[in-house]
């Protein structure tokens, strides 16, 4: 069970990355937000697997939900960033 | 022939005399018994003014109970030791942030109906977990397939809600179910981004906004949910 | 960036989350000695509750809530904490910070004496920090008016 | 091998597809509304899937607990955060793509 959360954390692993090609190449800051949220919810279940990994899940379960939580709060101010200040 | 004339004038004359001071007696008592009246008026207002100040009193406490309560909960499922020390902590710290912000959690929400709230809100969380799901298939679809067919377009409509609980329900809701986005709410109405024609033409059947309204049980409309319900007691009665 | 929103969904959202995400803070603070995290960590997330709360109900009511004169009376209670026991370490005769000789005081033995003393340092990192953070958005967001100055500055970035 | 986890790998394995497919979603959609589509529906639901599946593999305890919490956590923040940066891409003045025009985002 160990290899099989190795592997699925791997695989998130890509699609990472993948995002992070919309988060640096993406046209305009919006997109570059949208891929860094899209990151940030991957970040937090590979988090979560190497809790399982290590099998310390009470340690990094609460990593993984400070991360969701400032994921959210950035995603929020700068999206009101942007809305105040009237362009992208 | 002139003396009738003058004395039928006289009494004319007498007549509508009497007439207005009786006019004006009636306007002098009626403004009177107003007045009384808006004194009265001004007295109960004042009465229940100082009975709502109770109230509110009231209510703030039993938000700051309640409060305090969900947090302790909360502070035990997160923190999982359960000696004093730490149960102590715990108290401490839930008081703290039910003094701190005791009024953002539930600043107009009836809590009178929270039970038939909570069974309405389980009975149809299937329904939506359907619906988030068939959604995600549906997005998977669109991005996998090669000609990917999407036709996106902006549907605006108005809503017949009216809490800002239910408007949050609602567009979130909106937001995680098929092809839909909610992009802003203007003053009830609702700016809708939708990723092709058909899931645009079922929004505007506006079954969720129905299932919703039923969950938080929304006044003054009737529910298709509602009618189903009597129906299928009536049959049971039958 | 700090006028009240006219959008319902994320005030509403943030209204609900906050008091979670403060008691988050509180847990991350207190249990700092036996899990990850700690003053800092815990300050930081008070702080961005704070924040939250400044971004969704406006510059106003923010102050109503913590206004800049808390925040620094805050940042220096907190490191008053910090150094208080850290002095009280050094006038019961060990070195700064050393929380061993607390134990007579606490009438506690030595290794629990430790651990009190670390969660209190901690209570004083966190209150510190979540003061500062909350101040530094603060300037930030008002373009660095003293306080109390103009009452228009929520337009300035309108 | 035990029944605890023989569930929780079908859910593990369905929220990885669904995380594929909101990655393939943000990279291949046409405009940004679009790919705001993928990355708001197919995050919140593979994350759920991928919580429910870790937190039955778990076991009935806090920690599983605290995974439902985490997942109705994001329940709430991820749509919210959605709307947030759709309405902050409307006030800039951003046009929806529609069908027929050039692609140019």
């Amino acid at each position: 069970m160990g290899n099989f959360f190795l592997y699925l954390g791997m695989g998130l692993f890509v699609l990472v990355f993948l995002c992070l090609y919309r988060a640096s190449f993406g046209p305009g800051v919006l997109n570059r937000i949208a891929g860094i949220c899209a990151i940030g919810t991957k970040t937090l279940v590979i988090l979560l697997l190497m809790g399982f990994i290590y099998n310390r899940v009470e340690m990094f379960i609460d990593i993984s939900m400070v991360y969701a939580l400032l994921n959210f709060i950035g995603t929020i101010t700068a999206a009101k960033y942007l809305e105040m200040k009237g362009e992208a | 022939m002139e003396v009738t004339i003058l004395v039928q004038a006289t009494d004319k004359a007498f007549e509508i005399l009497e007439k207005a001071r009786n006019d004006a007696r009636e306007l002098l008592y009626s403004s009177a018994k107003l007045t009384s009246e808006t004194r009265s008026l001004e007295e109960r207002r004042k009465a229940r003014d100082f009975l709502s100040g109770a109230q509110r009193s009231r209510l703030t406490l039993r938000n700051f109970a309640i409060t305090s309560v969900l947090l302790f909960a909360f502070w035990i499922i997160l923190s999982a030791r359960f000696d004093a020390f730490h149960l102590t902590l715990g108290i401490i710290c839930s008081l703290l942030v039910a003094y701190l912000s005791h009024d953002l959690l539930f600043s107009n929400i009836r809590l009178g109906d929270a039970r038939v709230r909570a069974r309405r809100f389980f009975a149809a969380a299937p329904w939506f977990l359907g619906q988030i799901f068939s959604a995600n298939l549906h997005v998977a679809y669109l991005a996998l397939s090669p000609k990917m067919p999407v036709d996106p377009q902006i549907i605006r409509f108005k809503t017949k809600l009216e809490s800002d609980i239910s408007w949050v329900a609602l567009a979130n809701s909106i937001t995680l179910t098929p092809g839909t986005i909610t992009v802003d709410i203007r003053e009830g109405e609702f700016f809708v981004h939708a990723l092709d024609r058909k899931v645009a033409y079922d929004l505007s059947t506006g079954e969720m906004e129905d299932r919703i309204a039923h969950v938080l049980m929304e006044a003054d409309h009737i529910y298709i949910q509602d009618v189903l319900d009597v129906a299928r007691i009536f049959g049971a009665l039958k | 960036m700090t006028r009240v929103t006219d959008d319902i969904i994320i005030r509403t959202v943030a209204r609900v989350l906050i008091p979670f995400i403060q008691l988050y803070a509180l847990y991350v603070i207190m249990h700092g000695h036996h899990s990850p995290g700690g003053g800092f960590q815990g300050g930081v997330i008070f702080g961005a509750s704070f924040i939250l709360y400044l971004l969704t109900h406006g510059l106003e009511e923010a102050k109503a809530r913590m206004s800049e004169m808390k925040a620094g009376l805050f940042s220096s209670f907190g490191l008053l904490i910090y150094s208080g026991i850290g002095l009280l370490c050094l006038i019961m005769g060990s070195n700064y910070l050393d929380y061993g000789r607390l134990s007579t005081i606490l009438r506690v033995i030595p290794a629990q004496a430790r651990s009190l003393g670390i969660l209190g340092v901690e209570i004083g990192v966190g209150i510190a920090v979540m003061a500062v953070m909350f101040s530094i958005f603060f300037d930030i967001a008002t373009g660095g008016e003293p306080p109390g100055g103009e009452e228009s500055f929520g337009d300035r970035d309108g | 091998m035990d029944l605890q986890q023989i569930v929780s790998i079908p859910f593990l394995l369905v929220g990885f597809f669904f995380f594929l497919a909101a990655t393939i979603g943000l990279l291949r959609f046409p405009d940004f509304f679009c790919r705001l589509h993928a990355t708001g529906k197919g995050d919140t639901m593979a994350v759920l899937l991928s919580l429910i599946g870790l937190s039955v593999y778990e076991g009935f305890s806090l920690t599983g607990l605290k995974l439902i919490f985490i997942a109705v956590f994001m329940f709430l923040a991820q749509p919210t955060a959605t709307h947030a940066i759709s309405r902050a891409a409307m006030r800039c003045g951003q046009e929806p793509w529609i069908k027929g025009k050039a692609k140019t985002q």
